[in-house]
């Protein structure tokens, strides 16, 4: 073994604040290094090459540089071993600049810490053992699960001469929700043809295959290559299986039932119907009440199950104002009123939107406990407002709007994949902010209502957010080079108890039932090391980073 | 009282690399002073921190061991940190059955824009573990 | 306790710590709580002062202590072992697994009074310190372990150098180099040793001559006692299965033991067969297999050194059991355990012309 | 449509959370990436907040990351300082000029020690801070910024107003500091465009009522971020210009809101951060939110809205705000849910402004050639078909640029323009 | 209220006679019990198969040759459970059992339990010279009594946890003044009750005497805390440990007859816990001399810290101590603190995760800062 220890000036940086040579006295001595020298900047371009010739010169085996921080200059410094055919990963940085000589203005204390680290970064290398990059085919073709606009969108996107997808629909059509919408807000536009003309390029597609009345039935393996099982909704027996690369969860979601919350009257009250209800009567062509007539008065009721799910669904407030436009249009006299709690709408249009919407036949009340009863052939609506409570209103029609809930019947997906469902049902993404549409399961993505509730403008945005995730990451031809530093379990030392299994929030590890140990599957393992401290076997060792590394930079740091 | 100030401590930190590690750089660059006492070990994760470091540190006579992880909610790796915090309050809880120093083990979240945290949190463990003295495990041949 | 003799060695250690001739030494110390005595690796030579080079327990083998101080290599020190003859064999056969780097130990043996058990004193230890002191003046070994009482190797000399008590003028010892290192030693410490050590190699043969009466004199009773599986399983049927035997022994030095690996659990039904076709099935099922498994591993190897019945909780006679298989196989070979560092292991090694007797008569 | 074979580089414009997370995508694709930015540091708005709704992650941590990954990245090329001057071809072929400003500090030899700053006689107010503390005119806009190199703002600096000043370039031992440096012009050969060049706030000087520049302790958004940000000027410390922490604190939602004529979207969540953010360093401070309608919209705001009301805030529902000084303190009157004058005593308010369009999208809409909303953010093409499509093919308006939204929107905007890019090509 | 069997009959006896008619009739295949294993009466586990070798069985005789939790372990970690067994075992083997089940090391299938409030057991060390049984007679007589009898464990006078948590069956035995005359058991659970349908037997309702197992448990825990406050002076920091384990010869005895302990390989036996050369050297640097070989406070801790949480305090460790360490009562005192912490009792229930692997968001505040 032939250590290379070199020591960087940084300028004065490291020069004045620590003896170096000091340093070097301390490091020369040591076993296996072969060779200790200062150098002005090593980061440098003549720093690089000066190190290249340095490998080069005393064919050393590892290095070890003390200058700055890691986050600076750990991969510059890596990129020269590789140059130099030095596996980049027998090399180890002694941070001696941001944590030592710019901490204190004492140069013989900062050159003591600096010796301790930089004898650390020595102890520590010598355990250090070559790491190469892994490559795994990986299978392009992806699973969409669910055929409404997200799903669709995502699928259009994807499918190509190199890339075949699989749209998986549990009900009989594709669509979704939004086929029963006639028009989008807030600019009016049509959906329902819209969405139509989306289906039928998805079924003239031949990269696409379509499977409607078809649920998941298992799906196995990892990202790059996971085994797909569906079956049939309408003959169970019948099922297909196909290998992706990726998945796509587009469930979608479904509008709260407000049937059960007796003041809502639904299901009781004649002419008390729910938003969906109502897109359908519009989108049929006609707005009218039981007994065929056209509604006078109609009142659009919103967070309909908001305080019983705990959220606002942010689009209500948005399509009961569209309900507005819809009944101007075609049952122009009707007077409209809007019972809100808290105005909800979001975005820079929105507000134009709404506005608009408002004319002399168009109410809003912001009101508190509302109570809606059957009042001979109208319906009556009890609330309290701003000034004065139990007020009353009867109307002919009234339009609930309620809150999106998350898709039911996922259980088999959820467990098969690993991904995390939050408290409200819905699919939890890997990271709120910079990961959205990934989840916790490397290869698995969501996209629309399945993961909140969200208009159908940010459904389209996830939906390709999902697509640039997979066309970046999935690209056909292109092997996957997963994480070096990750966990390795020794089979011989594993005594199977699983603890391990638990502690993996990644699911990168899995239990093999015939030798009864953990496997540790490296394309998913992120390299934290949690399992490695929860293993009481000491079976598990965290590459780079293995109890050895440490537990010798430890020991040499506290000598 | 002389004796304390001539001891300069050893102090390890295990630091998360994400949020911890990259806390103590800023203290760093942005010249913060704190004392030299405080021994960096980078981990991927303050998960990674086996509490058989701890002990062997201890006992290889370090006088006092701070973990520092991302915050609760903000670990890289979405949970390791509650792990760790577990790990750690356990074996606080042996040092302090066995009538072992605890104050010798500390753990803290230090966030990467938290440079002014680590310098404060290392001086005062600092002043802390030369008010207990030195690690008397420095000592003892017979463990 | 001859405390002049104890000096008298340790200031020899010293001087040739003080002359380089050693760097560091590894020998035993009682432990601050003064119930035991354990083997310490000193630097500083101030505190071999207060280290016993003849303990009056074994609690750690002295073989063990050396392979652990170099398995990993020989390191910078030129390190002395003081132990007893025992240990230093252990030390040998270790070295033939390669388990001990020989390269920078000098060996040092002395003449050995035998031990108590390692109970009896860390229960009592004031006591067992009385006892001892008595046992040595009058080379009355009646309280020493059993194992001790027929030992026929007492003074015994596999190391590189050995310490001659027995015959020796008051508070002076006999210097014996045995190897080129020992030599070396004496010479540097201008010790080349003229004196002549009739008096030591007369007293020591007679030890041995009725030492090996008893010896082969118990073995026969035991072997009465314990001969056929009956009396086997029976000797071995209070054992708990905790295997301390074969963690105190210095010559088992496997990572993991054959017999706590997966080979030996089976299946349910396995055991349940077993208890059906017995009526009853014992749990742990295999000690009397853990122990003749053992037997058929490290019985060649086996220094007859006692630490297996110390470490046993129950009491088990597993040093004297073993000690006889042991005389048995290594006979069959013609070999004695560690006697020398030269001799291969029997089972590393053959010899084309032996054990015809074993063999069905062919002409 | 031409026929000439398409440039597979991609240009991004902005290095706030969306670029970098456009560009670290398309890098992974293999594509070779143009990143431009106009000011000296990557990391835009999102960098100034210490914590970010609703999980209080810090953002540093969330961000640092990635803005290391960003500069360690072969296949993405930084441009700072720099802007989009001028723009030629259509999809697939757009030459792109682009112009440079000189930061007179040499990015390869500068090893970021900072040793330059002390040494520069000029102070002046550090507008990264909100003008809460001074910098040099030689300096980085905070501790932690990346690229951690620093830029000599030529506006104030001596040497270019004909002094001779060279005190920088004493200090500077890796002869890092080059006064001769030039602007330069270039252009650049991209298949496509991503703009992300967010946002800009409300200005608060418009809406006098609320106190803005006339009263001390009346304060911005992001004035506020930088005073509890552990980086920032205070090392967050909240307290008053006097220097004493507030006893009480009232957000008030909405400013700018009916000026704007569209709620922000996000305004009303990071106001309730404030109070978090305040609970955590003044426990006994009182605290009102001033709101007009509630808007938390999504499946995790409502029970951070819970959270935040239980850590100790007192919701108003009030229109017709008015702040004034009273005595030491301030007094808002405003008229509550039930139309009724009432009024509450106050020693620090903060205004929580509308999101603007970035103050350069109308003459980058220009130079682009792309269409802009009657708010003069970036106009979508069509919201249906998708969002992040602008007016012209193969360029593409990601984040604030488009519209106020939040973090995780723009970062799924900014994924969305590369999923439409990598499909397209 | 619970259903019980009550017979008129000296508990071993009635005891014996229903394990010999469980396996008379094949309602087991196999009785696991401590019995009589050679002619100079030694006491060990068994597997039973032959109702007639039942005579020599003695369930809950005042002996722990080696925790049962690691047999039922070994017996049911391979394989699958074909024919049902029924294990008489103390209830700590049975914690111990349970802390084994959730670390994967065995299952429940087609296995019955019974046990008895345990009135602790006698030093296996005592049994080596029989010693324990000139003290039998006293012994089930303070059984009887519900006291603690002065020659038992100390692991066991110090004992709370004396009533079988997941038990089919528990025996009372602890406290009940008519356990000679009169057998009864309570059969917890419908596995247990099968057993009694099974043979026809009829049961009653019963519930046990909570007043007096209260009273016994009062006793207990004063005990304990003296145990407790003697065991702290001693381990009064780096001294004290190093006071108690010095004479520690390393056998590791306590890990291998310890029920948590299940690793194949412990970790201070791997590679990873030997020290080089270099360390020698670095130790010599502070005190000038070390113990050979090193790493015992080490493996004490470490110990600790992988098993402290699941310490059902069984006192195994201590019984195969070749130089008497009080290990268990350490284990006890320091392994309850940690438990205390997490609110955890080990084996008292099976669906109970194990603290280590897993984690409440909002908790142990306190230690961070």
């Amino acid at each position: 073994m032939k250590i290379g220890v070199y020591i960087c000036e940084c300028g004065p940086n490291i020069a004045e604040k620590v003896d170096i040579d000091e340093v070097i006295k301390a490091v020369k001595p040591l076993d296996n290094v072969a060779v200790v020298e200062r150098f002005k900047l090593l980061c440098s371009q003549d720093g690089k090459q000066f190190l290249a010739d340095q490998i080069k010169k005393h064919e050393l085996t590892h290095l070890v540089v003390a200058a700055c921080s890691p986050r600076e200059h750990q991969q510059t410094f890596m990129d020269v071993c590789e140059q130099e055919g030095l596996n980049p990963y027998l090399f180890q940085l002694a941070n001696i600049r941001e944590q030592c000589a710019w901490i204190t203005d004492d140069k013989k204390e900062a050159t003591k810490k600096a010796i301790r680290l930089t004898k650390a970064a020595v102890a520590r290398v010598q355990y250090h053992t070559p790491l190469e990059k892994q490559q795994i085919e990986s299978n392009p073709d992806v699973l969409v699960i669910g055929g409404g606009i997200a799903g669709i969108q995502a699928s259009l996107q994807l499918a190509g001469p190199e890339r075949t997808i699989h749209l998986v629909e549990k009900t009989s059509s594709l669509g979704g929700l939004s086929q029963y919408y006639e028009k989008t807000f807030p600019d009016m536009k049509p959906c329902a043809s819209f969405i139509k003309g989306l289906i039928e390029t998805v079924k003239n597609n031949p990269h696409i295959n379509v499977y409607t009345n078809t649920e998941i039935e298992e799906i196995l393996g990892f990202f790059g290559n996971f085994e797909i099982t569906v079956k049939q909704t309408t003959t169970p027996e019948a099922t297909a299986a196909f290998e992706v690369g990726a998945v796509v969860v587009a469930t979608g979601a479904t509008p709260f039932n407000p049937e059960h919350i007796s003041k809502y009257g639904y299901q009781k009250i004649e002419n008390v119907i729910t938003a969906l209800d109502f897109e359908q009567m519009n989108l049929s062509g006609k707005i009218t009440l039981k007994n065929g007539k056209p509604p006078k008065s109609v009142a659009i009721i919103h967070c309909v199950g908001r305080e019983e799910k705990g959220y606002c669904s942010q689009i209500c407030c948005m399509y009961s104002i569209k309900f507005i436009r819809y009944l101007q249009k075609k049952v122009p006299s009707t007077k409209i009123t809007n019972f809100y709690t808290d105005l909800c709408i979001p975005g820079k249009s929105q507000q134009h939107f709404y506005e608009q919407s408002l004319g002399n036949h168009v109410d809003f009340i912001r009101m508190s406990d509302l109570q809606i009863t059957k009042q001979s052939d109208k319906i009556q609506i009890t609330y309290s407002n701003e000034k004065d409570a139990s007020k009353k209103l009867s109307v002919d029609m009234v339009i609930l709007s309620p809150v999106l809930e998350p898709t039911q019947g996922l259980s088999s997906i959820i467990e098969s994949t690993r991904i995390s469902q939050g408290e409200k049902g819905f699919l939890t993404e890997e990271h709120e902010k910079i990961a959205p549409v990934s989840t916790s399961t490397e290869g698995v993505f969501i996209a629309g209502c399945s993961h909140g509730p969200k208009s159908i403008e940010e459904t389209m945005s996830q939906a390709e957010a999902v697509t640039g995730h997979i066309l970046t990451s999935l690209i056909p031809g292109q092997k996957i080079e997963p994480e070096v530093k990750v966990s390795h379990i020794s089979e011989s030392f594993c005594i199977g108890c699983k603890t391990c299994l638990n502690v993996c929030c990644y699911g990168a590890i899995t239990f093999d039932d015939l030798k009864k140990v953990s496997v540790v599957n490296e394309v998913i393992c992120r390299g934290c090391g949690n399992c490695v401290a929860a293993c009481p076997s000491g079976a598990i060792t965290l590459k780079h980073f293995t109890h050895n590394q440490v537990y010798h930079e430890v020991k040499e740091a506290v000598q | 009282m002389t004796k304390k100030e001539e001891f300069t401590p050893r102090i390890l930190a295990f630091l998360c690399n994400w949020c911890s590690y990259a806390g103590a750089d800023l203290a760093g660059t942005s010249r913060l002073k704190y004392p030299t006492s405080i021994l960096p070990i980078r981990v991927m994760c303050s998960s990674r921190v086996d509490p058989l470091f701890l002990i062997r540190g201890y006992l290889e006579g370090a006088d006092g061991v701070l973990v520092a992880g991302c915050h609760p909610g903000d670990c890289h790796y979405q949970e390791g940190n509650y792990y760790a915090r577990r790990r750690f309050a356990m074996l606080k809880n042996i040092f302090e059955s066995l009538g072992l120093e605890k104050e010798r083990l500390r753990l803290s979240w230090v966030s990467a824009s938290e440079g002014q945290k680590y310098a404060k949190v290392t001086t005062d463990f600092t002043n802390v573990i030369k008010d207990i003295g030195e690690n008397p495990a420095k000592s003892k041949i017979f463990l | 306790m001859k405390k002049s003799i104890r000096e008298t060695i340790k200031d020899f250690l010293m001087k040739a710590m003080e002359k380089g001739v050693f760097d560091a030494v590894l020998i035993p110390m009682k432990v601050p709580a003064g119930d035991s005595y354990v083997y310490v690796l000193i630097k500083d030579k101030a505190l071999v002062k207060d280290a016993d080079p003849l303990p009056p327990v074994m609690s750690v083998q002295g073989g063990k202590a050396v392979s652990s101080v170099t398995r990993l290599g020989k390191g910078n020190l030129k390190i002395a072992a003081v132990m007893r003859p025992c240990e230093v064999r252990a030390t040998n056969e270790l070295e033939k697994n390669e388990q001990v780097n020989p390269e920078n130990i000098t060996l040092i043996s002395i003449d050995c009074p035998g031990v108590l058990p390692l109970h009896d004193f860390t229960s009592n230890p004031e006591e067992g310190l009385a006892v001892f002191e008595q046992a040595e003046k009058k080379h009355d070994d009646t309280k020493m372990r059993p194992v001790c009482q027929i030992c026929d190797n007492s003074s015994l000399i596999a190391g590189d150098l050995h310490i001659g008590t027995l015959g020796a003028a008051k508070d002076s010892v006999f210097l014996i180099a045995h190897s080129h290192k020992g030599q070396e030693v004496l010479q540097t410490l201008q010790l080349s040793s003229k004196g002549s050590l009739a008096s030591w190699k007369k007293q020591v043969q007679e030890k041995v001559e009725n030492k090996k009466k008893q010896r082969s004199m118990t073995h026969k009773q035991l072997k009465k006692q314990i001969g056929g599986l009956e009396n086997l399983i029976d000797t071995f049927s209070r054992c708990l299965n905790c295997h301390n035997c074969m963690r105190a022994c210095p010559v088992c030095f496997c990572r993991l033991c054959y017999f706590d690996s997966e080979k030996v659990k089976n299946v349910r039904e396995d055991y349940m067969q077993q208890a059906q076709e017995k009526g009853t099935l014992r749990f742990p099922p295999d000690t009397t297999l853990f122990h003749i498994g053992r037997m058929t591993h490290m019985s060649v190897s086996c220094v007859s050194c006692g630490a297996c019945e110390d470490a046993c909780p129950v009491s088990l006679p597993v040093a004297q059991v073993f000690s006889m298989i042991a005389d048995e196989t290594q006979g069959l070979f013609e070999y004695l355990a560690g006697r020398n560092r030269e001799e291969p292991l029997p089972m590393k090694t053959f010899k084309e012309d032996e054990l015809h007797e074993m063999e069905d008569a062919h002409d | 449509m031409n026929k000439k074979e398409p440039f597979s580089d991609i240009l991004v414009v902005g290095a706030g959370i969306a670029g970098i997370q456009a560009s670290l995508m398309l890098s992974k694709a293999k594509k070779n990436v143009h990143l431009i930015e106009k000011t000296s540091y990557t990391g835009g708005a999102s960098i100034k907040y210490e914590e970010v709704f609703s999980n209080m992650e810090c953002s540093t941590c969330m961000l640092a990351p990635i803005q290391q990954q960003l500069l360690q990245d072969k296949n993405i090329t930084l441009h700072t300082l720099s802007t989009i001057k001028g723009v030629k071809g259509s999809q697939g072929n757009y030459i792109v000029t682009i112009e440079k400003k000189a930061r007179y500090v040499d990015m390869v030899n500068c090893i970021g020690c900072n040793a330059c700053f002390d040494p520069c006689p000029v102070s002046v107010k550090n507008e990264f801070e909100e003008g809460l503390n001074e910098r040099k005119a030689i300096f980085v806009p905070c501790a932690g910024a990346l690229p951690n190199v620093p830029m000599i703002d030529t506006e104030h600096c001596l040497r270019f107003k004909n002094k001779k000043c060279t005190a920088c370039q004493e200090a500077c031992m890796f002869e890092a500091i080059d006064y001769n440096q030039k602007d330069e012009t270039f252009d650049i050969k991209v298949g496509a465009i991503i703009v992300a060049t967010g946002f800009s706030l409300f200005d608060t000087q418009k809406t006098p009522h609320y106190g803005y520049g006339t009263l001390d302790d009346v304060y911005t958004a992001l004035e506020f971020e930088r005073l509890y940000a552990s980086n920032g000027p205070t090392e967050g410390t909240i307290q008053l210009k006097k220097g004493d922490s507030p006893k009480s604190a009232a957000i008030i939602h909405c400013v700018g809101r009916k000026e704007q004529g569209y709620c922000s979207s996000v305004c009303c969540l990071y106001s309730l951060k404030f109070t978090h953010y305040l609970t955590s360093k003044l426990p006994d401070i009182k605290i009102y939110n001033l709101y007009s309608d509630l808007c938390i919209p999504g499946k995790s705001h409502q029970k951070f809205y819970e959270k935040m009301k239980d850590a100790g805030t007192t919701l108003l529902r009030a229109d017709a705000i008015k702040v004034e000084k009273k005595g030491k303190s301030m007094e808002i009157t405003y008229t509550d849910e039930n139309n009724k004058k009432t009024s509450i005593t106050v020693d620090m308010v903060i205004l929580a402004p509308a999101l603007l369009p970035h103050p350069d999208t109308m003459g980058l809409a220009k130079t682009l050639d792309i269409a802009v909303d009657d708010h003069e953010f970036f106009k979508e093409n069509d919201t249906t078909s998708s969002c992040v499509s602008s007016s012209k093919p193969g360029i593409y308006i990601v984040g604030c640029a488009q519209g106020p939204k939040n973090i995780q929107d723009s970062v799924t905007q900014a994924s969305a323009a590369v999923g439409k890019i990598l499909s397209s090509s | 209220m619970t259903k019980a069997l009550v017979r008129k009959t000296s508990t071993e006896q009635g005891l014996l006679t229903f394990l010999q008619d469980l396996l008379k009739n094949k309602v087991v295949s196999g009785v696991f019990s401590l019995k009589v294993i050679n002619k100079d009466g030694d006491i060990a586990y068994a597997l039973i198969t032959n109702p007639d070798d039942l005579k020599d069985a003695r369930p809950f005789y005042p002996l722990m040759p080696e925790n049962a939790g690691l047999h039922l372990s070994r017996f049911t970690l391979k394989g699958t459970a074909k024919q049902p067994v029924l294990a008489v075992v103390k209830p700590c083997e049975l914690r111990g059992f349970v802390e084994l089940i959730k670390r994967e090391q065995g299952n429940l299938d087609k296995l019955i339990t019974i046990s008895a409030t345990c009135g602790g057991v006698f030093p296996i060390k005592m049994a080596v010279s029989k010693d324990h049984e000139k003290h039998l007679s006293k012994y089930w007589e303070s059984v009887k009594k519900g006291e603690i009898h002065p020659e038992i464990r100390s692991v066991c006078k110090a004992c709370e946890n004396f009533e079988p948590y997941t038990a089919d069956i528990t025996v009372d035995l602890l406290g009940n003044s008519k356990s000679d005359a009169q057998l009864c058991m309570y059969f917890n659970t419908n596995k247990g009750k099968e057993l009694a349908t099974a043979l026809k037997t009829t049961l009653v309702e019963k519930d046990s005497d909570k007043k007096t197992l209260d009273a016994i448990r009062k006793k207990r825990t004063a005990e304990k805390q003296r145990l407790f406050a003697d065991i702290q002076k001693q381990l009064n920091g780096i001294d004290g440990l190093v006071n108690i384990f010095g004479r520690c010869i390393g056998c590791h005895g306590c890990s291998k007859v310890c029920p948590i302990c299940y690793c194949r390989l412990c970790e201070f036996e791997s590679p990873e816990a030997e020290y080089n050369p270099a360390h020698f050297e670095s130790e010599f640097k502070k005190k000038g001399a070390m113990k050979v070989p090193p790493g015992t406070l080490y493996y004490q801790l470490g110990r600790l810290s992988h098993i402290g949480i699941s310490c059902v305090a069984c006192g195994q460790c201590e019984d195969v101590c070749p130089v008497d360490i009080p290990v268990a009562m350490i284990f006890k005192y320091v392994g309850e603190s940690i438990q205390t912490m997490f609110e955890y009792v080990p084996g008292k229930n099976r669906d109970e995760k194990i603290p280590l692997i897993t984690f409440n968001k909002e908790e142990f505040a306190e230690i961070e800062e």
